[in-house]
């Protein structure tokens, strides 16, 4: 996080770093590297603390207009205070823990959850020079991370005691242990293409543009964009949420893991759910669409952290914009989903992307020849395995009473 | 191919989200407590009693106390006592009156049958919805005088059916009237017994 | 230094020893995670970052999940508590005497031993490093191992699931 | 209610049951999904006994909601006891009263004036696509749509609801038909209003479909899901789209012609497998039918009185007898049955409730499926408690 | 002590936690629990050695994450193996395990 080497900069873009510097400045030297790490810290929580109120309420103000209703518009002008009074009101509720449920485990799962789902923006570019954790290994780091999340969700299922939550408990671990898969391989041929697991020079490797206007952004290759679909598909799994949202499926299980939660607890998994659902767009955004780069040479003028923010929070519209869409798939189709469709697809796209790599000298027609073959091993895949995975399913043709 | 269906979906709901911003019929929320839901004049919610003038509502109540409603109300939410003595109604004429006259309105389910059985067009329903009252019993149990409203709020609420009503008592009385004096003429010096409708229809 | 060194030494021992004397599997298998956690700690204090996450996305993300299905999928009937019946006293007794036993002879090895050359300075070693000692010297290796996993993985597949057919009544 | 005696009966489609044994008990779980879960439709409980998720015993538990209906009809007049059958299947209060008014017509011997079964006709496939719509945005709302079908479904619904209300006062309550025709001769506004609603209803059908018929997800999770033979809901008294899905052709539209309805053209669509997604379609189906129906209504409408002029409100004794009247309600055959003494107040006073009939093979469908799908099942074969308690 | 000493002694002492519990638990899944501790041990060793040797070897690091792998591959064969046990006589006691045919 050391601005040493700093191109030709705007004033925007260091704005951060340099107001950091200027508060630990008042510090000892001694205390300094301490107080910069808590400012980064106290920074991303606030932001991404901010982030999830609003995005809860961007959610259902969305999910309402979706649905032809205003959604909340009363606490504050348009309902902008609500998250408060949300907050308010979890904080204010009974806590009520069942007699029988575990009372340790049951008061750790969200605390555990929280805090897990908060490790994976040490290592997310946000800027060009906000990162806050430079790791050599950061994206299994960010992984690592992320596998730990499940441990909570099974924490929180089975100590409630209730049969809701514990076959959402099994559940949960069914479908995070076959999502963990599709989404590690996916992210497979990025590390394979930019030669890193570091998070910022994944990023840096995808900086510059053909002609100034076409990015080069991992997503805009053929490999790239089915390892962004499926990435994106096994991150809605990941985050529990629709149509993959069956720990907490309401219609089945009433509200799954968090049926015997309450009150503040309750509102904690919700923060953590949204803090994961953040950390894995924010990944997919650093993975695949070029972290913080600007999409085209012109638009650089505008600080690289707003291009994140504008990446991401286009991700997250489009999760919010699936729930309101789609229904909730079924145990044994979500893993089947993983098993025989993105998992094999994952794969064969590893292949692609080794074929991109060695074809990387390519000019001229052979360049389309590249263009071609790549697409084909993209498509051809993804049809045949869809053809098999819908097979029996398919819309009807009626007959009417011959009367 | 896979996918399609769920991008068809996407693209309605996309609609949907747009629509919304600009097309009424893809929000028809209304802002309760800002925007009074405009009834229809047929709405009903629980039954009142139509007394002729505003002024005096407990000495011209229609009601004469015939219990029809009482015998026909499905839950029989009606309590109604009859008055030992006669009092002069709106006409004038000597009428038992309902000495006691209520109903529970947290029992009453808004069939108004009791509007369709009564003869004397004397119950009618109200449209006031906003009853909600912080406890259960007293004030749920409407009194006669709480009961009690006048014939022009009747034709505010329900101008059609108020002037039809109007019209059929009109044509009754006057029915009773020609009846009377005919009688009258027959035999000189009778009482006039109370007026019966002639039709005996419901307030339609 | 070593102050951490001993935090993560007694969160690995303490934690490991209490799991294993628990007789709630599931209390168990979490505190085990613990001390997984606790040995990627470990890993992070001798500077092997990319093990460490290894570790935690094996241990933590993989092989936890796996041990709580089986815990799951194998309660015994009609008990909440899933405790573990009690052995008896003679056979606990010669573990623990195994056990113990082993452990002094290698605590006597290492404590007798003088180890020569002992580095202050961590060795760096960065993925690229690993990665081309993967593909280069230990390529073989890394074959065989991701066989193995192969087969592994459909051999538990093959073990784990139900008979096709619908198995007889005579059950005991 | 438990197991069926399968002698007779088609085992269920594809299903692997176990056997439960008592020893084995620990491997199962049994679960209490209600009275109060959110996926049962009101106070309905299903004592469920699952293998992992896999359903392999169903004990549906109802009466939470009884309330003596048919007692209370017995101990009141004809007339009173119309307001109750709103209250039966609160949705389709309109139906239920025709069923009803059809049956006291019958043992009164009363004649209905031709505008009034036309009107009756309108009401009833309002009402038909009142409750089709609600049923599909239900449906698909178990199926974790997160709202979205069921508030399109209830937008529309709203329309119909106000039509209702503007009619006869009440949304849901409607207590609109009477013994020998029909309370409130409507208004050519109120005309022009359903003619309205009529021509926008296919777009809304058509949105509708687009947002979820095609939909993978929706079709994976409902083709081949709880599958109903036809000699089992046939032996079942399965009635209405269930059982027209299951490829039965039997509508009491056609089959006993009552009402205005030998005089309209329309067809009855029929699925061929019997599982939750044909029941869907089925009723997409009959909504576009209904559709076709309520042109023709409109069009047609005769001019006339709206009540036999025989029928009687007060003091209404008909004489004694029995008399059944049935008519297909959007949930299947909803029927009356009636014995008069001559008194005020029927002697027997019985309700055919196609809910709890339908409701009987639940256990059925269900079993070998997984609890997600039990969800699914219940919504397809839609229930409302208030007639399956009564 | 030097920092080596005080790693292999924790190594040895995870190994006879492991060890114990694999001798004295009945349950299978803890058996198997005992087992992956013991090799969590071993990869201690590894690691200790990798970091205090000095030399420019990286060989221990590579057996890491080999063992990891073997480590995994046998947690699934041995919970599978569970699984199966239980599946015939309804139970995880490894002395209840006694016969080879199901």
């Amino acid at each position: 996080m050391t601005p040493a080497a700093v191109p030709p900069d705007r004033w925007l873009e260091l704005a951060p770093l340099q107001l950091r510097d200027w508060v630990t400045g008042f510090l000892p030297a001694s205390l300094q590297w301490l107080a910069t790490g808590l400012i980064t810290i106290v920074a991303i929580l606030a932001v991404f603390g901010l982030l999830f109120a609003y995005l809860t309420l961007a959610e259902r103000k969305i999910l309402g207009r979706i649905q032809n209703r205003p959604g909340p518009n009363r606490t504050g002008w348009f309902g902008l205070l609500q998250p408060f009074a949300d907050g308010v009101k979890a904080l204010t509720k009974e806590d009520v823990v069942p007699r029988q449920a575990d009372p340790v485990l049951h008061y750790l799962a969200p605390v555990v959850l929280v805090a897990l789902s908060l490790l994976g923006f040490a290592v997310i570019p946000f800027g060009r020079h906000l990162v806050a954790v430079e790791l050599d290994a950061a994206v299994l780091y960010f992984f690592a991370a992320g596998a730990a999340t499940e441990l909570a969700i099974f924490m929180a299922g089975w100590a409630s005691r209730n049969k809701y939550a514990l076959l959402a408990a099994m559940r949960a671990l069914a479908q995070l242990i076959s999502y963990e898969l599709p989404l590690l391989l996916a992210f497979v041929p990025v590390v394979m293409l930019a030669g890193t697991l570091s998070t910022t020079a994944i990023v840096a490797a995808q900086g510059g543009w053909t002609l100034g206007v076409l990015p080069h952004w991992f997503v805009l290759t053929p490999w790239g964009f089915a390892g962004f679909v499926i990435f994106m598909i096994a991150a809605l799994a990941e985050s529990n949420r629709s149509p993959f949202d069956l720990p907490e499926a309401e219609s089945e299980l009433i509200a799954g893991h968090l049926t015997e939660y309450s009150g503040f607890k309750y509102a904690l998994f919700f923060m953590a759910e949204y803090f994961g659902m953040c950390a894995l767009c924010g990944m997919a955004v650093t993975l695949f669409l070029g972290g913080w780069q600007a999409p085209c040479a012109a638009l650089e003028c505008i600080p690289s952290y707003a291009w994140f923010g504008a990446k991401l929070l286009t991700l997250l519209l489009g999760f919010i914009w699936i729930r309101a869409t789609l229904p909730r798939l079924r145990m044994d189709q979500l893993t089947r989903l993983a098993w025989k469709f993105l998992v094999p697809l994952a794969l064969i796209n590893l292949g692609t992307a080794a074929f991109w790599s060695l074809t990387a000298g390519w000019t001229g027609g052979l360049q389309l020849v590249r263009w071609a073959v790549a697409l084909a091993l993209v498509a051809g895949p993804f049809v045949l395995l869809g053809r098999r995975l819908s097979r029996g399913v398919a819309p009807r043709v009626y007959r009417y009473a011959s009367s | 191919m896979l996918g399609t269906g769920l991008l068809q979906g996407l693209a309605v709901t996309a609609k949907n989200l747009v629509g919304s911003f600009h097309d009424p019929a893809r929000l028809p929320t209304l802002e309760y407590p800002e925007v009074q839901p405009q009834l229809p004049e047929a709405y009903r919610n629980f039954p009142f009693l139509v007394s002729e003038s505003a002024e005096d509502p407990m000495g011209t109540l229609r009601c004469v106390a015939c219990q029809i409603c009482e015998k026909e109300c499905p839950p029989q939410c009606i309590y109604i006592e009859k008055s030992k003595d006669k009092k002069p109604d709106a006409a004038g004429k000597q009428q038992i009156f309902p000495a006691v006259f209520v109903i529970d309105t947290s029992v009453c389910m808004s069939c108004q049958i009791c509007v369709e059985v009564c003869p004397f067009e004397s119950i009618k329903m109200d449209q006031v919805f906003a009853i909600a009252t912080t406890e259960r019993f007293g004030s749920l149990l409407l009194t006669r005088e709480q009961l009690a409203k006048p014939n022009s709020y009747y034709h505010q609420i329900h101008p059609t059916e108020a002037a039809e009503v109007d019209r059929r008592l009109a044509a009754d009385r006057q029915a009773a009237e020609d009846k009377a004096k005919a009688a009258a003429a027959a035999k000189s010096a009778a009482p006039t017994p109370p007026a019966k409708p002639a039709t005996g229809g419901p307030a339609a | 230094m070593i102050l951490a060194l001993l935090l993560i030494t007694l969160l690995i021992l303490a934690s490991a020893a209490v799991a294993m004397v628990l007789r709630n599997l599931i209390h168990s298998a979490l505190l085990l995670v613990l001390s997984w956690c606790g040995i990627a700690a470990f890993y992070l204090w001798a500077g092997a970052e990319f093990v460490a996450f290894a570790q935690i996305l094996v241990y933590v993300g993989a092989i936890s999940m796996v041990v709580l299905f089986a815990v799951l999928l194998t309660r015994p009937a009609r008990d909440a508590e899933l405790s573990v019946p009690a052995v008896t006293v003679l056979r606990v007794a010669a573990g623990l005497m195994a056990a113990g036993m082993v452990a002094s002879i290698l605590g006597l090895a290492v404590l007798t031993t003088r180890f020569s050359g002992a580095a202050t300075r961590a060795p760096q070693l960065t993925v690229k490093d690993l990665g081309a000692l993967l593909a280069g010297p230990h390529a073989a290796a890394l074959l065989v191992t991701g066989v193995i996993l192969t087969v592994a993985l459909l051999g538990a597949v093959l073990i784990a699931a139900p008979a096709p057919a619908p198995r007889p009544e005579d059950h005991s | 209610m438990s197991a069926p005696d399968s002698s007779f009966l088609a085992p269920p489609a594809g299903s692997q049951v176990r056997a439960v044994h008592d020893e084995f008990h620990g491997d199962l779980l049994e679960v209490s999904m209600g009275p109060h879960h959110p996926s049962t439709h009101g106070v309905f409980r299903m004592i469920v006994t699952l293998d992992g998720e896999t359903i392999v015993k169903l004990k549906p538990v109802f009466g939470y909601l009884h309330r003596n209906h048919e007692k209370l009809g017995e101990n009141t007049s004809y007339l009173a006891s119309m307001p109750y059958t709103d209250r039966l299947d609160y949705l389709n209060s309109m139906t239920n009263n025709w069923a009803y008014a059809l049956a006291v017509e019958r043992l009164a011997g009363l004649a209905v004036p031709a505008r009034a079964e036309y009107l009756r006709v309108i009401l009833a496939e309002l009402t038909r696509l009142l409750n089709h719509s609600c049923l599909a945005g239900f449906l698909l709302q178990d199926c974790g749509c997160s709202g979205t079908p069921l508030m399109y479904a209830f937008r529309e619904r709203e329309k119909i609801l106000d039509l209702f209300e503007s009619l006869s006062g009440s949304r849901m309550m409607c207590n609109f038909q009477r013994f020998g025709g029909c309370r409130v001769d409507p208004s050519a506004d109120w005309l022009a209003g359903v003619q309205q609603l009529t021509d926008g209803y296919g777009a809304f059908l058509d949105e509708f479909e687009a947002l979820l018929t095609g939909n993978e997800i929706f079709m994976a999770r409902t083709q081949g899901v709880g599958r109903l033979a036809a000699p089992l809901a046939i032996s079942a008294g399965v009635t209405g789209p269930v059982l027209r899905a299951s490829g039965v052709a039997h509508d009491l539209r056609k089959v006993d012609g009552y009402g205005a309805y030998p005089q309209f053209d329309f067809r009855v669509p029929l699925g061929d497998h019997g599982d939750t997604y044909d029941r869907y379609m089925v009723r997409i189906l009959e909504m576009r039918e209904s559709i076709q129906i309520l042109r023709q209504a409109l069009a047609r409408l005769p001019d006339g009185p709206i009540m036999d002029p025989k029928a009687k409100l007060r003091g209404f004794r008909p004489k004694a007898g029995e008399a059944y009247g049935r008519i297909e309600g959007p949930k299947g055959e909803i029927g009356f049955y009636l014995i008069s003494d001559g008194s005020p107040n029927p002697y027997r006073y019985r309700v055919r409730p196609p809910s709890f009939i339908n409701l009987t093979i639940l256990e059925d469908l269900c079993l070998g499926h997984t609890v997600a799908d039990a969800v699914i099942i219940l919504g397809s074969v839609d229930i409302v408690l208030g007639e399956v308690d009564r | 002590m030097t920092p080596l000493t005080l790693c292999l002694l924790l190594s040895c002492g995870l190994f006879s936690v492991g060890l114990a519990a694999a001798l004295t638990r009945g349950n299978a899944i803890l058996v198997l629990l005992g087992v992956e501790l013991m090799l969590n041990a071993a990869n201690l060793n590894f690691i200790a050695f990798w970091r205090f040797s000095g030399g420019p070897a990286s060989t221990g690091v590579v057996f890491v994450l080999f063992s990891l792998a073997v480590a995994a591959a046998e947690a699934a064969v041995g919970l599978a193996l569970v699984i199966a046990v239980y599946r015939h006589q309804q139970s995880i006691r490894l002395q209840d395990a006694v016969r080879l045919k199901g």
